[in-house]
């Protein structure tokens, strides 16, 4: 009829196609873990039936050659030990960069180039040292490199947070008479804690996923981590494409019910506090 | 003057805050840049134990800037992030206008487009696989049951067809990037200018044009940046699906370096590559900042 | 309650000077009012004295003792912010009993404190309460209590009505005033408004960009202005400033600025030959002008500009000589835009300001 | 030029109502002010005259068209928002915006721009570009762009508070006389009650989306029709004395407990409308006399408190539990805690009744 119609239409058939873009891959491994490898051939699109085989042959050992549950454990410990780490040494530094602008745009330059290079950079130097210092092959080494990783994100992002919280707070709790530790975990710290929670979250997603250092330095079945355990799939058979979807299924549950959870911090975390929502 | 009697904690409390960062931050960042520098002018070679140690200068950056493979990664690179950031922002800023209008179900609609943005890039890549696969793939078989094709095609198997199947992939999975952060910039904008616009009679095409975008050039620098320096950093996604190949048709320099370190076991040549790619890095990133930095006092 | 002292105080951000050579004096239970424009240097002036902001030179003296060294926690001081600085995650009560807490009080005694200073601020039915329900008046009662509930050596008030509204700044402007009074509380309060610095304080020291312009009643600075400034300044509405040379016409002096010719003969022993070659500023107080439709009365000739109405009076801008000048008026008169008018002036209520440095010349000297 | 009607208008946001059956006339060429504390819903009736909200019951006419169904492009009206708005180009296109919208010829347009900027002092600045300027060159930027297009109506949804005393009061002088030349039909919305009596011809008073009163300045601050009003209207405010409303040998008087107001021949007229005995009192502090000396029919009191506001003092004068507020002009020789007589002057004072809130007289 008009404009104002038109527009309406357009947008609603953009956001039609876009949802099955962005959609069809995962609704298609999604189907896929439930064909057997010769439903693979038979059922284009849909699955037969919704059976489960795929799930239990990936979850025993004896009948895939692989250790999920290994790989699923390896992972958690790994993600929340880093999460751990870097939440409490970028918390405190965040907060001195917030209130006292340590460091000035020397550090800020310093930090934000640890999260613009690519991580293979640190590959070849990251594995001597590990390799050296014993820490190779242990949930230790890893939680340590992928805390530095994530130290840049946790830093900007909490500093992000912190900068909301006005600077009055610390006179004001500091002229009541307390001291500056007190002021900080007192007072300051328990009004970032929605921000702290979505960035330990972030940051727990970010080890979850990461792919080439759980390659490098996990090097047994046991301890290596999901990304890696669930790499490649091919047996006796060629490649067991149904078995590799379910897979790639459960790995990434988790992170999709954790992401769903912080929703609204995910873009200050993407854009390092740069945008806010 | 200071204060002075203070406790030596509390004089020296935002330093002693930042302490731990700084130790972290130097072994890993700068140590790690220190010693790949040092490796980059040796020969060294690593089989579980060091197996060649000598300094041998700038022999390993003569051979890398002559390496077809190196140059061909390198090349391949920034053709990706070349093609695919802009791809991205354009279907970002697209789909971030869609959402931002008064549509039914806009939050579930938001909370469903970030999954992509999140998966295991792993996973992404398997997710690909299975798509593409020329016996069975999704793609083939819809492409040939409406008669685009005649025969399936291995989008990943092919020369041709290789890197433009990948760069598909990064846009699905990053397209929710831009989508959001755009979004959230557009949902930042003020409504006055908005309203003031539709008072003084403009139309929807004439608002955005003269009033929406240029508010958004800022948000939209932001999310070109980062989407771009990230773009560079591609590697899972290959390494599953086609770890550079056929050939060196999706060869990039994450796997070059890879595949020369822990393949081939030249740590050091592998360390020589790493400075160059940082450099590059480096270089680049001051250069965008630059043009945002005059883009935005303009 | 304490006296305070304060000498010669200096501070630079960078480049910017924000405190320049500040000294002065607060007796015990006297309210001092910093007055002056955003960014003269108020709020870092209590921040210093508070202890979270440390000086680049200059001492600060609580009784005679110097406080420099003393950690913010050890000054007993209290500090009133324009925000209120709550703690939004903390109980009103909580809020209030902080700074007893911080002093490891038994929590009888606390609850005993706690619970007379909610009294006497009228606020005993909040003390479970959240901070983020609470109105901003609620808030800034809060915020008070706990400012007074340790009852500190010096108050130190940051413009702490700035952000209520005009009814309740009115209010909350006699009732700081009777507490403070009553609880004999040495005090400095900061503030850009001129009205409540004239309300509230036993004495002014005007402030301007970082320096102390002039300390004295209010009633002096309002009367006896220093210089330009502070004449405009501390003036609601406004002072009127007409520049202009002088001249000497046979034994007569006259103020000449363009059309605006005034004999100002009764100034002659005041002014200083530089001041007689370089000009003068006349300043003038919109009440202290008079006006009259009548043609045959004795004034100068302007046109009424605009006019705008406070009610009872009116203020009513006269264009004269490309100028505006402000004349308040009772409302019974009515004027209309274009009209013209006479306006005169009587000698004792012209200000005269030295042109090149501003500087009262009739200022009466009040010791 | 038009006549802006609205007919029993009434807006809900969720459960709040916004504006209740509201009925306004705004006469062509005439500049009427919405005034009220926020939260009043003058804002509101601003954007649904703007077309920016609509109302969810009741009618806006336009010279008696009904222009409900109309977008804001479609009503030619010109806005100005409280938060100065100008696009990021330079003055001159800000204020050809709304002109090339409508596809006018180029010397026309060049020609209008020229003629407005003119009137708003902004010929200097017109290369320049406007988020670069300050806020009251912003705001006639604003201005500029809401008057260039001759609109019907010209809304300003509190334009002036956002700036400095200073600036806001040469602001208000000049749109009184930009007005006066211009002539367009002029809503005006503030929470100033001194701008609304500055440059209304008629005040719409507005409390919780109610219509209080609507009439001239004048009238509002003599003539109160209710204690919100009386209580709004005037600085310092009205003083509010509880009182009980007592009669003898026929004549009715006030009794507020420490003091009496006979009520002479206000006494009919007070005893036939009061529908109860409760009442209150309102005097304004500047129809109190107050001096040393004691008068007929004075009232004894304390001085409590002195506030000096510039050129005036407000004193507070304690008598018995009360606290009476007389507003004196010039220098004052009261002290703190003297005894002072006061005395109210006659016909002044206004007395309203306590439950409803409408005035009696």
């Amino acid at each position: 009829m008009n404009a104002k119609h038109l527009i309406k239409i357009i947008t609603y058939l953009g956001i039609i196609v876009t949802s099955i873009f962005f959609l069809t891959p995962i609704a298609y491994t999604f189907f896929t873990s439930f064909k057997t490898q010769v439903e693979i051939y038979q059922y284009p699109i849909f699955p037969k039936d919704f059976k489960l085989d795929n799930y239990f042959i990936i979850f025993n050992p004896k009948l895939s050659g692989r250790f999920i549950l290994w790989n699923i454990a390896s992972s958690a410990i790994v993600s929340f030990g880093s999460m751990i780490i870097s939440i409490i040494v970028g918390t405190i530094a965040a907060y001195s960069i917030s209130r006292y602008r340590t460091g000035g745009d020397n550090l800020f330059f310093m930090i934000l180039t640890t999260r613009m290079a690519p991580p293979i950079v640190f590959a070849v130097p990251i594995f001597l040292i590990m390799k050296y210092s014993g820490l190779i092959n242990t949930y230790l080494g890893l939680a340590i490199v992928y805390g530095a990783f994530n130290l840049a994100l946790v830093i900007w992002m909490m500093k992000s947070f912190f900068d909301e919280v006005p600077k009055d707070i610390d006179d004001a709790a500091q002229i009541d008479g307390w001291s500056k530790f007190h002021v900080l975990f007192k007072f300051v710290l328990p009004r970032v804690y929605p921000g702290l929670f979505a960035t330990a979250i972030l940051c727990i997603i970010f080890a979850w996923n990461e792919f080439l250092f759980a390659l490098l330095l996990m090097q047994s079945p046991y301890n290596q981590t999901l990304p890696v355990g669930i790499a490649g799939f091919y047996g006796e058979r060629g490649w067991e494409w149904g078995q590799m979807a379910a897979a790639g299924l459960i790995a990434i549950l988790p992170i999709y019910i954790f992401a769903l959870i912080i929703q609204r911090h995910l873009v200050r975390g993407l854009t390092m506090g740069g945008v806010k929502e | 003057m200071g204060v002075a009697k203070s406790s030596s904690i509390e004089r020296h409390w935002n330093k002693l805050l930042i302490l731990p960062t700084m130790i972290y931050l130097g072994i890993f960042a700068f140590g790690s840049f220190g010693l790949v520098l040092f490796l980059s002018f040796t020969n060294i070679a690593f089989r579980g134990e060091i197996s060649r140690f000598d300094i041998i200068g700038v022999e390993n950056y003569a051979k890398a800037i002559m390496d077809p493979t190196f140059l061909t990664a390198l090349k391949n690179t920034f053709i990706l992030a070349g093609v695919a950031v802009p791809v991205e922002m354009l279907l970002g800023l697209g789909i971030a206008l869609m959402l931002n209008q008064d549509i039914k179900g806009r939050r579930i609609l938001r909370s469903l487009f970030i999954l992509p943005m999140i998966t295991t890039p792993i996973v992404v890549g398997n997710m690909w696989r299975l798509m593409y696969n020329s016996e069975f793939g999704l793609i083939n078989y819809v492409l040939m049951s409406w008669g685009i094709l005649s025969k399936p095609v291995p989008f990943l198997g092919l020369p041709e067809t290789a890197l433009w199947a990948i760069i598909l992939v990064d846009i699905w999975q990053w397209t929710p990037f831009t989508t959001l952060i755009i979004l959230a910039g557009l949902q930042a904008l003020p409504t006055a200018p908005y309203e003031a616009a539709l008072v003084d009679g403009a139309s929807s095409w004439q608002i955005f044009r003269k009033i929406t975008l240029p508010m958004l050039v800022p948000t939209l620098l932001i999310a070109f940046l980062l989407r771009f320096m990230d773009a560079i950093k591609i590697f899972d996604i290959v390494y599953i699906t086609t770890f550079g190949g056929p050939g060196l048709s999706t060869e990039i320099v994450g796997l070059t370096i890879y595949k020369e370190a822990f393949k081939k076991l030249n740590l050091g040549y592998a360390s020589a590559l790493t400075v160059l790619v940082l450099f590059i890095v480096i270089i680049l990133s001051n250069i965008v900042l630059m043009i945002i930095n005059k883009i935005m006092r303009r | 309650m304490s006296k305070i002292f304060i000498k010669n105080l200096r501070k630079k951000f960078g480049n910017r000077t924000v405190l320049d050579n500040i000294t002065f004096e607060v007796k015990e239970g006297e309210c001092m009012v910093l007055l002056g424009p955003s960014g003269a240097g108020k709020t870092t002036t209590l921040r210093c004295i508070a202890g979270v902001e440390v000086p680049d030179s200059g001492e600060i003296y609580f009784d005679g003792e110097l406080v420099n060294n003393k950690r913010p926690q050890d000054r007993y001081v209290s500090m009133l912010f324009q925000s209120y600085a709550l703690y939004v995650n903390l109980s009103v009560y909580d809020n209030i009993a902080s700074p007893l807490k911080a002093a490891n009080l038994s929590s009888s005694e606390i609850d005993k404190r706690v619970k007379n200073i909610a009294k006497t601020l009228h606020i005993e039915h909040l003390l479970h309460r959240k901070i983020l329900g609470l109105s901003g008046g609620e808030q800034q009662r809060v915020a008070l209590a706990r400012a007074l509930v340790k009852e500190p050596k010096i108050l130190l008030l940051d413009e702490p009505l700035t952000n209520l509204d005009a009814k309740l700044r009115a209010e909350m402007r006699s009732e700081l005033k009777r507490l403070q009074r009553e609880l004999h509380q040495t005090t400095i309060y900061a503030t850009p408004d001129p009205v409540e610095a004239m309300t509230i304080a036993d004495k002014i020291a005007m402030i301007n960009r970082g320096q102390i312009r002039q300390i004295d009643t209010p009633e002096n600075i309002y009367f006896n202005p220093k210089d330009a400034f502070i004449a405009d300044y501390i003036s609601v509405p406004s002072m009127n400033f007409i520049e202009g040379e002088v001249l000497c016409v046979n034994d007569k002096l006259v103020f000449r600025s363009g059309d605006f010719i005034y004999d100002i003969t009764w100034l002659r022993e005041m002014l200083d030959s530089k001041q007689l070659e370089s000009g003068i500023i006349i300043g003038l107080r919109p009440s202290d002008i008079k006006i009259s439709k009548d043609p045959l009365c004795e004034g100068f000739v302007a046109k009424v500009y605009g006019i705008e109405s406070l009610g009872l009076e009116n203020i009513i801008h006269l264009k004269f000589n490309d100028k505006i000048i402000k004349v308040k008026t009772t409302s019974e008169e009515s004027y209309e835009i274009g009209e013209v008018v006479k306006f005169s002036i009587e000698k004792n209520n012209v200000y005269v300001f030295d042109r090149k440095t501003g500087m009262n010349i009739n200022q009466v000297k009040i010791e | 030029m038009v006549n802006v009607r609205i007919e029993n208008a009434t807006k809900r946001f969720g459960k709040t109502i916004a504006v209740n059956k509201l009925n306004l006339e705004v006469k062509d060429g005439e500049f009427v002010c919405i005034l009220g504390p926020s939260g009043c819903g003058k804002t509101t009736t601003l954007r649904c005259v703007a077309g920016l909200d609509k109302f969810d019951e009741g009618h806006i006419y336009f010279n008696d068209e009904m222009v409900d169904h109309l977008s804001p492009q479609e009503r030619n009206i010109g806005m100005v928002f409280q938060f100065y708005v100008v696009y990021r180009m330079t003055v001159r296109e800000n204020l050809a915006f709304p002109l090339e919208i409508k596809n006018l010829p180029r010397d026309e347009i060049n020609r209008r721009v020229k003629e407005i900027a003119e009137i708003l002092r902004l010929s200097d600045l017109l290369d320049v570009n406007a988020t670069k300027l300050g806020p009251a060159e912003k705001q006639r930027v604003a201005l500029g762009r809401a008057l260039i297009k001759e609109p019907k109506v010209l809304l300003l949804d509190e334009p002036l508070t956002n700036l400095d005393a200073k600036l806001r009061t040469e602001m208000r002088i000049e749109l009184m006389r930009l007005h006066k030349r211009l002539r367009s039909t002029t809503i005006f919305v503030t929470h100033d009650q001194l701008e609304a009596m500055t440059l209304g011809d008629r005040i719409a008073v507005m409390n919780l989306g109610v219509l209080q009163q609507y009439d001239t300045p004048y009238n509002l601050y003599y003539h109160p029709k209710n204690l919100f009003v009386a209580d709004f209207i005037g600085s310092p405010s009205m003083n509010f004395i509880e009182c009980t409303l007592k009669r003898k040998n026929g004549e009715a008087f006030l009794d507020a407990t420490d003091f009496k107001i006979n009520l002479g021949d206000l006494s009919n007229v007070i005893l036939r409308k009061a529908s109860s005995e409760e009442v209150l009192m309102g005097i304004r502090p500047e129809h109190i006399v107050i001096s040393k000396e004691n008068v007929n029919d004075a009232f004894t009191g304390i001085i409590d408190f002195i506030e000096n506001i510039g050129d005036k003092n407000i004193i507070h004068v304690k008598i018995g539990n009360q606290i009476i507020r007389v507003l004196v002009h010039g220098r004052t020789e009261f002290k703190l805690n003297e005894t002072v007589y006061i005395k109210f002057l006659m016909n002044t004072f206004h007395v309203f009744d306590k439950k409803t809130g409408s005035v009696i007289v």
